[in-house]
């Protein structure tokens, strides 16, 4: 749309809606919020991008489609799905974790990985669908 | 008030299949999401309702004591919406795609692979 | 009446009548616009139902929640915008 | 015994893939299959006619008891013989009857998987390998009768074959397992023991009547006949091992074999006895009407398969035995015949009687075997065939109960068939011989010998009917009879009552062949009568069933998805109303309204009436927004409900479908009310009733206890061994973290669904 | 390169603040992910290189008078939608724009549109005018003047 | 890692299905990748199978959390059996797709997709809980969903969209069942499931989940009255695709069935009754469909419709000898149905046509191959010894032991069906004479390819076929393995006690 | 103290809520109906949250809240120009007292450009305002 308006409100919400979208995926083990709806907000912010300054420039700002998130993603929460399995001898899935937890985001191990790539692969397909239905429309 | 969740649970069950039997793809296509509503609907009251604890640890604790909502249908349910999602966008580009090469809207038209080829 | 009390017994009455009045208008329509803008104003009010919540069940994480229905509500908000202005016509 | 079976099918597949050095003058070669199995059943003979029995097994498949046991008894040794005997003869007269056939190779795999699978049949002493034979040779013969593949009619008839044959088959799989059921057994040796057991059974009538549809529809008895005549169609020399010796014989064998085990019963007499007496005569009336040679052949073999079954059915030692021997007699006949039809066809191009005359002058040899099989299947001394026709009489005679009705009606049956017999075997040699056949000459002598070779056994064995007695009759006698009586086979037993009825039988037969023409009116007249016959009738039954088919299909493969779910749910009202009324006594507890706050109420109303606008709209755009309202409205319902997180999912993901709605909308036409108001009505009724069945469902649930235990274990260790606090999470990406792998997996592939159902345009270069 | 500085340290303040927890590792964690983000978006550069630091008083005076406005404004709404009649002169009118850039026109016309009674509807695609609509429009010339004195005048001083 | 063999497959599939992401452009690199994996997970399968035959049932606590608190993957003789089989028809397919599907399919992410479907058959087949099933189930249904309507052409399109609405609605019935089941019980467990569901006294609750469950499984498995969408729209997609729906895809809602009517729901008579009439009606429904059919594609449709019934009334019937004849008849169908569709991709690439009434005259011309197909087409049949024969042993005999002469009735109706109309086929397709008909000008016939890819064409279809007779010669083997599971599964303590580890 | 605070800021929130419900239902078109929501509905919400943050009285509540706030008076203006001009460019009518309609005509439906004022008004415009 030919609006300036929201084409400049949207280029400072781009950054901040960000910044939140991890916000909410790394403290989603202690309080609500996790992977998925983080991912949704990342993705939220980028369509809103897309909506206010056009898909071909939101695409510039990625760099990659944003389909290339997927196998990303998913190869991140199936490495930390089969580490166990290799590193440790422990089945599939078992969480490994540091010794010490960290700030915010408290214990790290693998299932904060494992929720990363959550985050990403949903940013990769939700980005994907509206992405590709905005260019055939 | 279990009552009244087994009821809109009813209605939003009865509404998505009403929905779903209709001609129109764009109905048929709200009416999968009414349905996929209705059934996380389901699974929630079924998995009991309680008010305003939800299954998250006090910071200052170690584990969920007293009264506090079941976390797994919560789970399930989270599940099954992220599901819903992928399949609901799925359903509505498929329609999309459906009318442009078809060229209707109307499912009933939808009937050429039932005869004889 | 103690906090609690008022927010329970007053306030968060007034705003499920509002919601209430908004979901009216939602029905009357009669543009789409009136439903988008009333759609739009039901997720506000429903943010402040949250803030209110949340003081009640004393659970200050919800206010998270209000984020994310007010970054939603904007982004469909600019999407039947979007829709509206490319169909140019009121349906 | 194995090897002997397997021989024929190694030599199918061998011309499977190497087949095509196998045609033209090699051809000749492939009888030495069946000459050497011949040779090699022969040199039981000793054994068998001492009384031995020699049995042979190999383990197969345990499990089901089903082995590869082989018996060779009397019974199966007389099969055996027949089998590779005529085999021999088939396959030499084929080599020169198709000698230039593109598929020559083709038809001697089938023929030899036939006989092999027919060898299996008769040798097998384990009735599930025996079914297993029985099957292997409806498909053999299925691509013998469908030979000549480019005629729609040979693959009609191929068709027909297989369709009867093929019931019979699954009841006689039926028959069997249940058979072995009851006996314990598989094996047919041991089932002998059993007899008390398995006709005391319970089943035992159902084990009858499979067995006995099996071997009807087998051996063409009536009214499962009429496939045989079509069945004709197939090359000649199919014909004539099908018919005369092998495929049809193999129901006969088969009651033959369950004879000492399941005639216990007067069911059994009286079934085979009707059944046979009916089929016999009716074909035999039939063979009146016919002028096509190889159709007189077709409906006098089924009047003997019937003379078979009848004789079955009186079931004395004397009937059994002369069952066995008209068996070999009509063998013998039945095959020169056919060879002999063959023949003329071959050289003169038409089967039709009424056209054939005279044809000694050209082609003799061929004419004296005609007329010695006329006289075997006419029971003409002394021939083997008036030693048959004599045990037959003998048997008849001696049934207790209906003697003489039976003895008439085999009397008429054997009037016919000498009849049919000599318009077969004679008619075509005598009189003139139109101008047109002059110029005919003999074919090669690998055509016209085997008729002539069999026809001269029919005489020796007729003069020296011991051969016969000791080979086949004591030891199929001693096995198949349960009180042995010592007998002796004679060609002259003095003047007795069943000379004169032989007398009175062949004097007959004379006269109605030179009184009695085929003709093509009287074939005409008779095809109007069709209408009732079996044949017309299945033929209908099967177009109706396929009238019904069409009908049951469409009824239900509408094509319209609406029906197709409203079936569905249709059922589940049925399935889901039927157990809980059938149960509940639903009181309802309504005070826990009381705890409901003005908030929650405002948020319930707001989701129903969200609900009931997106329904009831006639707007799409309008029923998108309500949408939204619906997903404002869980969310807040569920944030108020202890479940945050769930709010937060919930809300976002429907406001992202409502987006993707509303990209998509806009290429979509507008709302159309399509279906009437019955239809909406009838949808309405439909899905509130199944709404209110699950309401109903949800308020019985909630009151039962509800168990806790694996909630407790989550709350008791999200933190200290999973160490997270939102226990939801915690269950999302630990305790159950497959599904959530599995759950993005779901999204990516709709993405990549979503992308290619989008980008990809097949070009009608790509269509290829 | 000193405009991405200056957003990196304010996103990571945000962080610190959205987190609510203030010590070393949080605000390193939070300065290395707003890099990674900023780093992220870079695709859209601007160049806008402005004194942080001397506006902080103007802000602060502004957000005053918004605010009065803001409530001002409110009331006089809440009048008219909680008295019967209705009592208004509502109508859309073109401001001509002395507001320039981006920035510029956007906040004007938000700030226009959160005071009550107004709504900034759109912006011609020459951006020389805003067109406003308004429930009180008594004088066109009153009006627009109001609007250029008050909101535009100051908001200009402070991004400029 | 020897702890986790059983779940190898589905480890393979999934690290696949990612690495075929990132070679999103590279059609043949990704050829051969599919191929190497499915292989690779062919040899995992078996590696499997075998180490649960000699070692019985394996288990795997994901996450480490014993059962019943996480999600348990359960290598019963059962599961591994139907992972074995599916890597088998996934190699076929696989190989057959290189060949078969357009350039311009395996470009937007066919290979991807199919593994993820195959991943997702796997899970269905190994999981031991029940949500995770659903789970799994969705990954089933939304692969096939992306491969029924990938290319989008217009009954592909009209396919997909019915495909998809009873699919989701299925999904939607199990998910209701779910809900009741955790609302009576509290877990998700089926093994810690069926423990508890004795604790429930009302029994009809019991029955009213186990009627969903049947429901929302017989759509996807094809029952009467629930299948009436599938004739619709399995044929509707590429040969390859609808060789993986027809052999696995209703196959998953079968063993579903068998799942959770052996653990579960054990011996409700209502659901006896319904479940046989069911049968009954589905093979006589199926089978009249077949009769009437002219397209090929359409004839298999039906027969699968049909033979579903033969495994529902074996598990109907609920005694150690049927539910042999049932693993036995699944082995079998497995195999034969996926190869049938293979079938029907070749015969389509020889003629542009699955018409029988355009068909003709291929035993004429091609008699090797047409030799190659009568094999799986006879053990449809099941004309003995060919697998498809074997099964109707135990069946029968369960249906006379159980005096359920409709049953009888019915699979000797369904039979004599197959049996009939493949004759008819036989004598169509491969006997009638070509007729005459407009061979399109621009497609690449059979004849044209290379010997390599011709060789392509045919091996998926040989090696098949080669099973096919495995099985039916083989008998013996598979007859054990059968009644093993079959032993298992009416035992279930066997399965619970393994998985609770009790 | 706080709580008195907290009375006063929620009161006030749940009022100007309730004004801007009201006025949804009473304006008589579009443009006036988002005029009053947007406003009426931001400043009332914005004073709950407030009220939240006064209750809570932490530092993590108040950024938050003021995070919260910060993004609607963010996007609440944006939303109301945007569905506002969509509003006018389909065609939704003024209310028929409306006293002035600069807009008129000055959208290109088809390239979904707006024009400037046109000359006339403009030096009309400027005459005005210097005089
Ligand atoms: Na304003
Ligand atoms: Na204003």
């Amino acid at each position: 749309m030919r609006t300036i308006i929201l084409k400049s409100a949207s280029s400072y919400l781009l950054p901040v809606l960000l910044l939140f979208s991890v916000f909410i995926l790394l403290r989603g083990h202690y309080l609500p919020g996790g992977g998925f709806v983080g991912g949704l907000v990342a993705a939220i912010a980028f369509v809103l991008d897309a909506f206010s300054n056009g898909l071909d420039k939101t695409k510039g700002i990625l760099k990659f489609h944003p389909g290339f998130l997927m196998p990303v993603g998913l190869m991140v929460a199936f490495l930390s799905g089969i580490s166990p399995m290799i590193l440790a001898d422990l089945p599939m899935m078992t969480g490994i974790w540091a010794e010490n937890p960290i700030p915010v985001i408290g214990a790290l191990g693998s299932p904060l990985f494992f929720d990363i790539g959550v985050y990403l692969v949903v940013i990769g397909s939700a980005l994907t669908i509206i992405f590709t239905i905005s260019e055939s429309v | 008030m279990e009552i009244i969740l087994a009821i809109i649970t009813g209605v939003l069950y009865a509404s998505g299949i009403y929905m779903i039997l209709r001609r129109s793809m764009v109905k048929f296509i709200l009416g999968i999401i009414l349905l996929g509503n209705g059934v996380n609907l389901l699974i929630f009251t079924l998995g009991r309702i309680t008010k305003g604890e939800p299954p998250i640890i006090d910071s200052a604790e170690k584990v969920l004591e007293g009264v506090y909502a079941d976390p797994i249908p919560q789970a399930l349910i989270l599940t099954a919406i992220v599901i819903s999602f992928g399949l609901q966008a799925f359903a509505i580009i498929l329609v999309k795609r459906a009318y442009k090469v078809l060229k209707t809207d109307d499912l009933d038209q939808l009937n050429t692979t039932d005869e004889d080829s | 009446m103690n906090v609690h009390d008022y927010l329970y017994y007053i306030i968060l009455p007034i705003l499920s009548i509002s919601s209430l009045l908004v979901f009216i208008r939602f029905f009357k329509g009669p543009s789409i616009v009136d439903r988008v803008v009333a759609l739009d104003l039901l997720i506000t009010i429903g943010i402040g139902i949250i803030a209110i919540y949340s003081i009640l069940s004393n659970k200050p994480t919800f206010l998270d929640i209000s984020l994310v229905l007010a970054l939603i509500a904007f982004l469909g908000t600019v999407a039947f915008a979007y829709y509206l202005e490319k169909r140019n016509k009121n349906d | 015994m194995l090897g002997a079976v397997l021989l024929g099918f190694l030599f199918s597949l061998f011309l499977v893939f190497a087949g095509s050095y196998f045609r033209g003058k090699l051809a000749v070669l492939s009888s030495l299959i069946p000459l050497s199995l011949f040779i090699y059943f022969l040199t039981f003979l000793p054994e068998i006619a001492n009384g031995k029995v020699i049995y042979e097994n190999y383990e197969w498949i345990p499990s089901f008891g089903v082995n590869l046991s082989f018996t060779l008894d009397g019974l199966a040794l007389l099969f055996a013989l027949m089998i590779t005997g005529v085999g021999s003869l088939v396959f030499l007269y084929t080599s020169a009857y198709l000698k230039d056939h593109k598929y020559l190779d083709r038809f001697y795999g089938y023929l030899s998987m036939f006989m092999a699978a027919m060898l299996g049949l008769v040798l097998s002493d384990n009735i599930m390998s025996l079914f297993i034979f029985w099957e292997l040779t409806s498909i053999s013969s299925f691509y013998l009768i469908g030979f000549n593949n480019d005629k729609a009619d040979s693959r009609k008839s191929a068709l027909t074959a297989l369709g009867i044959t093929g019931i019979g088959g699954l009841l006689l799989l039926g028959g069997a397992v249940l058979l072995g059921d009851v006996a314990g057994t598989y094996r047919i040796s041991e089932m002998v023991m059993m007899r008390d057991v398995i006709t005391d059974s319970s089943h035992y009538l159902l084990i009858l009547l499979l067995i006995f549809a099996a071997a009807f529809t087998k051996s063409a008895q009536f009214p499962f006949h009429f496939w045989l005549p079509g069945a004709m169609k197939a090359p000649t020399p199919v014909s004539t091992y099908l018919h005369s010796a092998t495929m049809v014989k193999a129901g006969i064998y088969l009651l033959f074999r369950m004879t000492p085990i399941l005639n216990g019963d007067d069911i059994w007499h009286t079934i085979l006895i009707v059944v046979g007496a009916v089929t016999m005569v009716y074909s035999a009336i039939h063979i009146i009407f016919r002028t096509d040679l190889k159709g007189i052949l077709a409906y006098s073999t089924i009047s003997a398969l019937g003379i078979l079954v009848f004789l079955i059915g009186i079931g004395t030692q004397a009937a059994l035995v002369a069952a066995a021997v008209f068996i070999v007699v009509h063998a013998l006949y039945k095959a020169s015949l056919f060879l002999i039809t063959g023949i003329i066809d071959h050289e003169t191009g038409t089967r039709d009687v009424t056209q054939l005359s005279g044809l000694r002058k050209v082609l003799l040899p061929v004419a004296i075997a005609g007329f010695i099989a006329a006289l075997i299947s006419g029971g003409v001394p002394p021939t083997l065939g008036f030693v048959g026709k004599d045990l037959i009489y003998e048997a008849t005679l001696h049934f207790k109960d209906a003697a003489i009705f039976l003895t008439v009606l085999a009397i008429l049956t054997k009037i016919l068939l000498f009849y049919g017999g000599f318009v077969a075997g004679v008619k075509p040699f005598m009189g003139k011989l139109p101008q047109k056949f002059e110029k005919l000459h003999l074919p090669s002598p690998l055509m016209w010998m085997p008729p002539l070779i069999m026809t001269f056994a029919g005489i020796v064995f007729g003069i020296f009917p011991g051969l016969i007695e000791t080979a086949f009759a004591k030891p199929i006698a001693m096995t198949q009879v349960i009180e042995f009586e010592e007998f002796h086979l004679k060609l002259w037993h003095g003047f007795n009552t069943v000379l004169g009825l032989s007398a009175i039988t062949i004097t007959i037969g004379v006269i109605l062949y030179f009184t009695l023409k085929p003709k093509h009116n009287l074939e005409n007249a008779i095809a109007r009568l069709d209408v009732i016959a079996p044949k017309d009738l299945t033929l209908k039954l099967s177009e109706g069933f396929a009238e019904f088919s069409r009908l049951w299909t469409n009824f239900f493969q509408t094509g319209y998805l609406r029906h197709y779910i409203s079936v569905i749910v249709a059922f589940l009202i049925l399935l889901l109303g039927y157990l809980i009324f059938s149960d509940f006594s639903l009181t309802l507890d309504f005070s826990t309204l009381a705890d409901l706050t003005i908030y929650e109420i405002s948020i319930l109303l707001m989701l129903l009436m969200g609900v009931l606008y997106t329904v009831f709209t006639k707007s799409r755009l309008a029923a998108v927004a309500a949408l939204g309202v619906v997903g404002l409205s869980f969310s807040l319902l569920f944030l108020f409900y202890s479940a945050p997180d769930l709010a937060m999912t919930q809300f976002s993901v429907d406001t992202l479908t409502v987006i993707l709605f509303v990209l998509v909308l806009y290429k979509l036409p507008k709302y159309l009310n399509f279906s009437n108001k019955w239809l909406r009505i009838k949808h309405g009724v439909l899905s509130v009733s199944f709404g209110i069945l699950i309401t109903l469902l949800i308020l019985r649930v909630l009151k039962e206890p509800k168990n806790a235990e694996i909630t407790e274990f989550y709350a008791e260790n999200a933190y200290k061994l999973a160490h997270g606090k939102n226990v939801v999470n915690v269950i999302l990406v630990d305790f159950r973290g497959i599904d959530t792998m599995i759950e993005i997996s779901v999204l990516i592939v709709a993405a990549l669904g979503v992308f290619g159902l989008l980008k990809l345009r097949l070009k009608t270069r790509d269509k290829k | 390169m000193k405009t991405k500085f200056l957003s990196n340290i304010l996103l990571m303040l945000i962080w610190v603040f959205l987190s609510g927890e203030y010590n070393f590792n949080n605000f390193i964690f939070g300065f290395g992910l707003s890099f990674i983000i900023l780093w992220i978006i870079s695709g859209n550069e601007e160049k806008a290189s402005k004194k942080y630091f001397k506006i902080v008083p103007k802000i602060i005076s502004f957000v005053l008078f918004f605010f009065w406005e803001l409530t001002k404004a409110n009331i006089q709404v809440a009048f008219e939608v909680s008295t019967p009649n209705l009592n208004m002169k509502p109508g859309i009118v073109g401001l001509p724009l002395d507001a320039k850039t981006d920035l510029e026109i956007t906040l004007l016309a938000n700030l226009i549109t959160l005071t009550p009674g107004t709504l900034a509807l759109d912006v011609s695609t020459d951006r020389s005018v805003l067109y406003i609509h308004a429930m009180y429009v008594v004088d066109k010339k009153d009006f627009i003047e109001d609007i250029k004195q008050g909101f535009e005048k100051r908001l200009l001083e402070i991004l400029r | 890692m020897t702890n986790d063999i059983i779940i190898l497959p589905l480890v393979v599939h999934l690290f696949f299905s990612i690495l075929l992401m990132f070679f999103w452009n590279k059609v043949n690199f990704q050829k051969v990748v599919s191929i190497v994996g499915n292989a690779l997970a062919l040899c995992v399968a078996i590696w499997a199978f075998i180490h649960v035959y000699n070692n019985g049932t394996q288990i795997v606590e994901s996450g480490n959390w014993s059962a019943p608190f996480g999600i348990v993957f359960v290598g019963d003789m059962l599961a591994v059996t139907l992972v074995l089989l599916t890597a088998i028809a996934g190699f076929a397919v696989s190989v057959f797709s290189t060949i078969s599907v357009i350039k311009a399919r395996l470009r937007f992410g066919y290979f991807s997709v199919f593994h993820f479907l195959l991943l997702g058959l796997n899970g269905a087949f190994l999981t031991g809980d029940i949500f995770n099933l659903y789970v799994w189930f969705e990954i089933i249904i939304i692969s096939s969903f992306v491969l029924i309507s990938i290319g989008g052409e217009k009954n592909q399109l009209e396919g997909a969209v019915k495909y998809f609405a009873l699919n989701f609605f299925a999904s939607m019935i199990f998910l209701t069942a779910l809900g009741v089941l955790y609302g009576l019980v509290g877990t998700l467990n089926m093994a810690d499931i069926s423990l508890k569901i004795a604790e429930v006294e009302n029994t009809t609750l019991i029955d009213i989940s186990a009627v969903l469950f049947l429901v929302g499984f017989g759509i996807k498995s094809a029952i009467f009255p629930l299948y009436f969408w599938l004739p619709a729209s399995y044929h509707t997609p590429p040969s390859a695709v609808s060789a993986i729906f027809a052999g696995l895809l209703t196959k998953v809602g079968v063993y579903a069935l068998i799942r959770v009517f052996t653990l579960i729901y054990v011996g409700s008579s209502f659901l006896t009754t319904l479940l046989l009439s069911m049968a009954i009606m589905t093979i006589f429904s199926g089978g009249v469909g077949a009769i009437i059919q002219n397209n090929i594609k359409k004839v298999f449709m039906y027969f699968i419709i049909c033979h579903i019934g033969f495994m529902i009334g074996g598990l109907a019937l609920f005694t150690e000898v049927a539910m042999a004849g049932v693993i036995f008849y699944l082995i079998h169908d497995i195999i034969i149905k996926t190869n049938l569709f293979l079938i029907s991709g070749l015969i389509y690439r020889i003629k542009t046509t699955t018409n029988m009434k355009k068909l003709g005259g291929l035993y004429a011309n091609y008699p090797k191959l047409s030799l190659l197909m009568a094999i799986p087409l006879f053990s449809l049949v099941g004309i003995p010894p060919l697998s498809g024969y074997w099964p109707k042993i135990s069946l029968i005999l369960a249906s006379f032991n159980a005096e359920e002469y409709w049953f009888f009735g019915a699979l000797i109706f369904g039979s004599l069906i197959t049996l009939i109309v493949i004759g008819k086929l036989w004598a169509e397709v491969f006997w009638k004479d070509q007729p005459k008909i407009n061979f399109p000008k621009k497609f690449i016939y059979f004849d044209q390819l290379r010997l390599g890819q011709k060789f392509t064409f045919v091996f998926p279809v040989a090696f098949l076929t080669f099973v096919t007779l495995y099985i039916g010669f083989g008998a013996e083997h598979i007859q054990q393995l059968s009644q093993r599971i079959a032993t298992e599964l009416m035992n279930n303590e066997m399965y619970i006690n393994a998985v609770l580890k009790r | 103290m706080i709580d008195i605070l907290v009375y006063i800021t929620s009161g006030l929130g749940a009022l100007f809520v309730l004004l801007a419900a009201i006025g949804t239902l009473r304006m008589p078109d579009q443009y006036l109906r988002i005029s009053v929501n947007t406003k009426a509905a931001t400043l009332g919400v914005g004073l709950l949250l407030v009220a939240a943050a006064l209750f809570f009285l932490e530092t993590s509540v108040t950024t938050r809240v003021l995070a919260v706030i910060i993004f609607i008076l963010i996007t609440a203006p944006v939303g109301a120009h945007l569905i506002g001009r969509t509003s006018y460019f389909i065609g939704n009518k003024l209310w028929e007292n409306s006293y002035i309609d600069d807009l008129k005509g000055k959208y290109n439906k088809t390239t979904h450009d707006l024009k400037g004022l046109d000359k006339m008004e403009k030096n009309d415009e400027e005459a005005k305002s210097k005089s």
